[in-house]
């Protein structure tokens, strides 16, 4: 399979490789952020997490267009205003999910999967009918297009490094309200002992709310860092959600530097074998090789040892 | 690891058991046996890893190192079922039972046979299960509840329930999680004549904080803290050591 | 795009076609103001035709992840078959249609076909958009005798009595396309990538059997993507480094959007390299953006962008129906040809059976074709040109090239299997 | 006290004998082949909502993966037919005559290894439950034995069924790809598509959903029953009862594989064509909702939910296509919220007792009943 090749070519097409994996990473971390504190941190599975995505891109679109129409000037720095109301959106709808559904299921995870679903497949619909079953494509300013050359066959295209550029801040933001901040004090004091933190003056229900907000809030950000390099269509979510799923199970539930991690290993896989096989092989070795880790450590990669 | 000595003498020897989580050693280097027909008590202050001793020797828990044998058995390379199957009985602290099956059922389910998936589908309610079930529940006070569900019983009828599935197990040994905890005075009255009854002719470990429960039924009592053996002996040679007057009352 | 009817009220509408037809009629065959024949002469099967009325069905997917690309071809039969109504129906009947979902999922394409069919009796279906779609659908229209016009460009290697392919099959599309562009850039390696299934693959093994065999040059890559795949930056790695004259795709749906975008961000500007694809058509660019794509080439039997009369009649016929936004593809078009052909059929054949109007269909001309002259085959798919097209930022194409004659179609090509 | 030999309370036989009045009488009778056809291919789908009563239901099981072994069975099943269909004359215009159309088609010129034994039919109908029932056990034994289970097993079932889709549409060459395997004509030589072949196999499908509703009870009212519902309410104290729990979850899971698998069969032959349409994550989910709006412990529920679902897909996605998402997507929320026991239980709590009622108005304290009950009372 090397035999084709040059050695510099080789060169060339490991770093180039590494990098077309650092924005799979970037991407796949930024999606299963979202997923991994709602999942690690309150147990729910939710499966309209990739319509929460959407919903992020469909804003950061609606904001092009705005901007492009009203504001021309303004276009080049749209992008920031597009993520912030992203992620407003994303996590308001999320807030208000959790107060008409989930909360309801705490006890019933794989109640909330189905009724997840439901939702999924409600907002599916409305997008279809708002924003019509095409595919919708986002005007990029002209900055974040093309690419910056390093040697005569590298090249890194400008929009995956401010992705992952992106996907750096969010990671140290979240792990910072997480660990650091009050807030995320609480939320670990919750997801430890529910009762008790309840009783020793936290409003439990509002900690719920609000990490569901939160985590849904990422999802629309990712949504719109995501319509860089993807489309966005009513049901582009729904191909994500399996893939998002795997990398947060797959590190570890409960951690996040085994999200980033698994994201990691798994985006550098595919993206390595794609370059030796065809794609859909490349999908299913990937896959399967998770499928078969996790068979062999359920855990994942990152585990804590609790007494249960 | 003790090479070349067989625990043979004692039901069960536990030797050298150490489990730790993420660090925190819960039980350390612990070793004590336990002979046949013997009944022993497990008391200790909170968090001294009493219940996590039962969790090791049932197997729900996997100790990091050290060793449990059964006779001649080590339970620590045993699964759940093989240990059970192997003769030891586990009762919970909170009562453990099937909600939302029949006080018969529940006993059913416990009868030592058609334990394997095929024998469970070819299992017969025969003459010897009714009998054997019949005779259980009126042990347990419940024999006209048989046709129950039993998320309907109270606290204490739940506690009699799992004793009674334990007992229709008929184990060689019989562990007990606090048996008598969060019952109402009459029923632990019940309870303890119940106990006395059924620890007859086997082996048991019972983790109990009502002093005189114990003083009642033990031959010898370990006391636990931090996950080390404190004391251990007759009630009332540990009553009298100073180390476990320390850790009860020096705080 | 929304699936409702668009602003335009019904009555209005039927006014506006009424004279969109008009230019047409000079065209139309003589039968289409004579007297009706009796039902009993031209229906001896039982389909559902009545003195005043014939029905037909059409089934697209109008819900699902195809409800994108089958729209169109939803508003072009509508649109021929308002067209027909107004200029007098068939054989004096005027043509009722009978619309069902096929819902994007292959079985339910085979029961509502044998529901239009069995149940409905009507007497043409005109449906089915991939590949998937009409394969579930042949066995029911052979085994219930009904007649299909199929409009998308597909793979070929099929032929049946009981359909009509009004799109290319794939030697048609395709060869005249790699010639033009072989010629054009003096190219002398390719590069293919696909989505993963039938169409794309076999397209491109009729290709790279052109290429190697007959034009003697390399294809250096072959690479193929599931539906739906979105990671495009690998493939794209390699084409970095092969550096072929040109990248040859039949990429479909969403992947698009994906791949054209990452191609531009990794720096592959389409104005230097070029670009043939087989599965872009003006639809597609709607949600690529035409920013991203501008300067691909494009191979295919028509674009809006066309000059004829025949086109600037039927673009301005279709945005009068559906909206001045909506755009149309190659398929939306193959797919308007439908209705009329099976009419100007019905009436060579003098009946709605079946059996007879399989057996009139070859040789039928439909001058008033959008893309220009066509005529049935024997072997049920069209004679059509084919063309090549640059695309532009604003989506449309400038047509740059098309063949001098009508290109027979031949859908079990020899040498190429 | 009742013999634990039977397999069926009193009720419950009632219930069986209605739904079989309404499959073997009421439809046939009513219905134009057409329609009744279309019952036949809902009823492939109750296969797998009765599975997964045993699995999700009793065993707390939730697969997100049936779709899989529906498509095994299906595949199974088109392959034998396909390959029938394949002879030398029908295939004729072909490269390689007598090898599947979309082998040629991928320039394959001889039939793959994997395919020879598809030829006996003794064969295809080992396979179509074996196949599916070894898969179910392995994956079974690796997850259960490691005490995977909840969330995590739904989602690994997931990933499996998106692997098996994709692997189906990436090998085209074997498996027909996207397309699926099109174009079934006969099953030792008999022409499985006019209408009187139709009717036959409704039948003969039917006959093969009682006999898994025969099992399905037969596993439910056995001791096996009793300790999936007792495995759901307490795993702990099954296990500490002696009992494998692992072994016992691996059965109801295989069992549930072969039922969705007999399904996927039944698909396949009345239906004609078998796609990865059916393998993925989305059909599988869909396949959940039919237990879920049945009542996901009533056996006979499966079989009502799923027939009713279908309904309204039918009808819903005749009239409005655009709304049917809409009502799917609430449905879900509802049976989830409002109606955990479906269909089922809305019958036993609300029609039932008046039911009862209205027939023996003076019976006094004879208590319905409960056709969702876990386990008939012992005594």
């Amino acid at each position: 399979m090397f035999g084709d090749y040059t050695l510099s070519q080789l060169g060339s097409i490991f770093v180039m490789q590494g990098f077309a994996g650092l924005i799979l990473f970037s991407v796949y971390v930024l999606m299963a952020l979202g997923l991994a504190i709602i999942f690690g941190q309150m147990g729910v599975i939710n499966m309209a997490h990739g319509e929460f995505m959407i919903l992020g891109a469909y804003v950061t679109y609606l904001t092009a267009s705005f901007v492009q129409s009203h504001l021309p000037a303004l276009f080049s720095v749209y992008f920031f205003v597009a993520m912030a109301l992203a992620f407003v959106a994303s996590g308001a709808l999320g807030m208000l999910t959790e107060w008409a559904l989930i909360r309801h299921l705490y006890r019933r995870p794989l109640d909330t999967l189905l009724a997840t679903w439901g939702l999924s497949l409600i907002l599916q619909q409305a997008f279809r009918s708002i924003f019509g079953a095409r595919e919708v494509g986002v005007e990029l300013p002209q900055w974040m297009l093309g690419s910056l050359p390093i040697t005569d066959t590298i090249e890194v295209p400008i929009n995956g490094i401010f992705v992952m550029g992106l996907t750096v801040l969010i990671t140290v933001a979240v792990a910072y309200i997480i660990f650091r901040s009050r807030w995320g004090r609480q939320v670990r004091a919750v997801v430890q002992n529910r009762v008790m933190a309840g009783a020793v003056g936290i409003n439990t229900e509002r900690v719920d709310r609000l990490t569901f907000g939160l985590g849904c809030g990422i999802a629309g950000v990712a949504g719109s860092a995501f319509t860089m390099v993807g489309s966005t269509g009513p049901t582009s979510g729904q191909l994500y959600i399996v893939d998002t799923f795997l990398v947060v199970v797959f590190g570890g539930a409960a951690s996040l530097l085994g999200t980033i991690a698994s994201a990691f290993s798994i985006s550098q896989t595919q993206s390595t074998l794609e370059f030796f096989m065809s794609g859909s092989m490349a999908k299913v070795i990937t896959l399967l090789t998770i499928v078969a880790i996790l068979m062999l450590r359920p855990q994942g990669l990152f585990a804590l040892k609790v007494r249960k | 690891m003790l090479i070349g000595q067989q625990p043979k003498d004692f039901l069960l020897s536990v030797e050298g058991l150490t489990v730790s989580f993420d660090g925190f050693k819960a039980v350390n280097d612990l070793s004590f046996y336990v002979d046949e027909n013997e009944i022993r008590v497990i008391i200790g202050p909170n968090g001294a890893g009493k219940t996590t001793v039962l969790d090791l020797i049932c197997g729900k828990t996997r100790a990091t190192s050290g060793s449990i044998h059964f006779r001649d058995r080590d339970l620590t390379k045993m699964r759940e079922n093989e240990i059970v199957q192997a003769g030891v009985g586990r009762k919970f602290q909170t009562p453990s039972i099937y909600d939302d099956l029949t006080v018969f059922e529940n006993l059913e389910i416990s009868f030592p046979r058609g334990r394997s998936v095929l024998g469970a589908l070819t299992f017969k309610r025969d003459a010897e299960v009714r009998e054997r079930v019949h005779e259980v529940a009126e042990m347990i006070f419940l024999k006209d509840r048989l046709a129950m569900r039993a998320d309907l019983l109270s606290h204490g009828q739940k506690q009699w329930l799992e004793i009674g599935m334990l007992l229709i197990q008929d184990p060689e040994l019989l562990m007990l999680d606090e048996p008598v905890a969060g019952m109402s005075v009459s029923e632990r009255v019940k309870t303890a004549e119940l106990l006395h009854r059924i620890i007859e002719g086997r082996s048991v470990l019972v983790i109990e904080h009502d002093m005189k429960f114990v003083e009642d039924i033990a031959h010898k009592v370990t006391v636990l803290h931090q996950g080390q053996i404190l004391s251990e002996g007759t009630m009332d040679k540990v009553k009298n050591d100073p180390k476990v007057i320390e850790v009860y009352l020096g705080h | 795009m929304s699936l409702s009817d668009g602003p335009i009220s019904d009555t209005r509408r039927r006014l506006l076609m009424g004279m969109a037809i008009l230019p047409f009629a000079g065209l139309l065959p003589r039968t289409a103001y004579a007297a009706a024949p009796p039902t009993s002469a031209v229906n001896t099967t039982g389909l559902a035709v009545t003195d005043t009325e014939v029905t037909v069905g059409i089934l697209h997917s109008a819900t699902g992840t195809m409800a994108i690309s089958e729209t169109g071809s939803i508003q072009a039969e509508k649109l021929a078959i308002e067209q027909i109504n107004a200029a007098g129906g068939v054989l004096g009947r005027k043509i009722k249609f009978i619309q069902e979902d096929g819902a994007s999922d292959w079985p339910t394409f085979a029961e509502k076909a044998k529901k239009l069919l069995v149940n409905d009796k009507v007497a043409s279906i005109m449906g089915c958009w991939t590949s998937a779609s009409r394969k579930a659908v042949l066995p029911v229209v052979e085994q219930y005798n009904g007649m299909l016009y199929y409009p998308t460009f597909y793979e070929g290697l099929e032929q049946s009595k009981n359909v009509i392919y009004t799109g290319q099959e794939a030697t048609q599309q395709i060869l005249a396309g790699i010639n033009w562009i072989t010629k054009e850039k003096g190219a002398k390696s390719f590069y293919f990538i696909g989505s993963d299934y039938i169409w794309p693959r076999t397209s491109n093994k009729i290709a790279r059997k052109h290429i190697e065999n007959f034009l003697k040059l390399k294809v250096v890559g072959e690479e193929y993507f599931p539906l739906g795949h979105t990671q495009f930056n690998s493939v794209i790695n390699k084409i970095k480094l092969t550096k072929p004259d040109v990248i040859f795709t039949d990429v479909v749906g969403g992947s698009n959007v994906a791949f054209y975008k990452q191609l531009k961000a990794a720096g592959i500007d389409l104005s230097k390299q070029a670009l043939l694809t087989i599965s872009v058509t003006e639809d597609e660019i709607d949600g690529i953006g035409g920013e991203n794509i501008a300067g691909a080439y494009a191979c295919m039997k028509y674009f809006q962008s066309l000059k004829n009369e025949n086109n600037v009649k039927f673009v301005d016929a279709f945005h009068k129906m559906w909206g001045e936004k909506t755009v149309i593809g190659d398929v939306t078009q193959a797919a308007y040809l439908g209705p009329w052909l099976w009419k100007l059929t019905v009436e060579k054949a003098g009946s709605f059976d079946v059996d007879k109007i399989a057996a009139a269909s070859a040789g039928v001309e439909f001058p008033g074709a959008p893309e220009g002259y066509v005529r049935i085959h024997p072997n049920h798919h069209l004679w059509s040109k084919t063309r090549v097209g640059r695309a532009r930022t604003d989506g449309q194409f400038d047509v740059l090239f098309e063949t001098a004659d009508l290109v027979e179609p031949d859908p079990f090509p020899k040498g190429y299997q | 006290m009742i013999e634990n030999t039977r397999f069926a309370s009193r009720s419950e036989l009632v219930g069986i004998a209605a739904l079989a009045l309404l499959l073997v009488v009421v439809l046939p009778l009513t219905l134009d082949v057409f329609r009744l056809n279309l019952v036949g291919k809902y009823l492939t789908y109750a296969f797998v909502a009765l599975g997964l009563v045993l699995c999700w239901g009793y065993g707390g099981i939730l697969s997100l993966g049936q779709g899989v072994f529906f498509g095994l069975g299906g595949y199974c099943m088109a392959m034998f037919l396909k390959l029938e269909a394949s002879s030398p004359e029908n295939t004729k215009i072909q490269s390689t005559p007598g090898i599947p159309d979309f082998m040629d088609w991928n320039q394959i010129t001889e039939l793959p290894l994997f395919w020879q034994p598809f030829h006996s039919l003794t064969f295809t109908i080992a396979a179509i439950i074996l196949v599916p029932g070894v898969f179910a056990f392995i994956i079974g034994a690796a997850m259960f034995k490691r005490r995977v289970g909840g969330t995590y097993f739904a989602i690994i079932t997931q990933a499996i069924a998106a692997i098996l889709t994709i692997l189906i549409v990436g090998q085209q060459g074997y498996t027909g790809g996207i397309n699926g395997m099109t174009d079934l004509r006969t099953l030792k030589g008999w022409d499985i598509r006019p209408d009187h072949a139709k009717v036959v196999l409704y039948f003969v499908c039917v006959a093969c959903l009682f006999g898994c509703i025969f099992v399905a009870q037969l596993i439910r009212h056995s001791k096996l029953g009793r300790i999936l519902v007792a495995m759901r309410d307490k795993e702990d104290r099954v296990r500490f009862s002696g009992y494998s729990v692992a072994n016992f979850k691996i059965f109801a899971f295989c069992v549930a594989a072969v039922f969705a698998a007999i399904g996927g069969a039944m698909f396949a032959l009345q239906v004609g064509f078998m796609s990865p349409s059916f393998v993925g994550i989305v059909p599988s989910i869909e396949m959940v909702i039919y237990a879920a709006v049945g009542g996901r412990l009533s056996i006979l529920g499966a079989v009502y939910g799923t027939l009713l679902v279908n309904f309204a897909k039918t009808s819903f996605s005749e009239s409005f296509p655009e709304l049917w998402l809409f009502g799917l997507g609430g449905l879900f929320i509802a049976v989830v919220l409002a109606f955990p026991n479906g269909v089922a239980g809305l019958w036993s709590d609300y029609v039932q007792p008046r039911l009862v009622r209205l027939v023996t108005p003076r019976k006094a304290g004879w208590s319905a009943p409960n056709a969702v009950a876990e386990g008939a009372p012992a005594e």
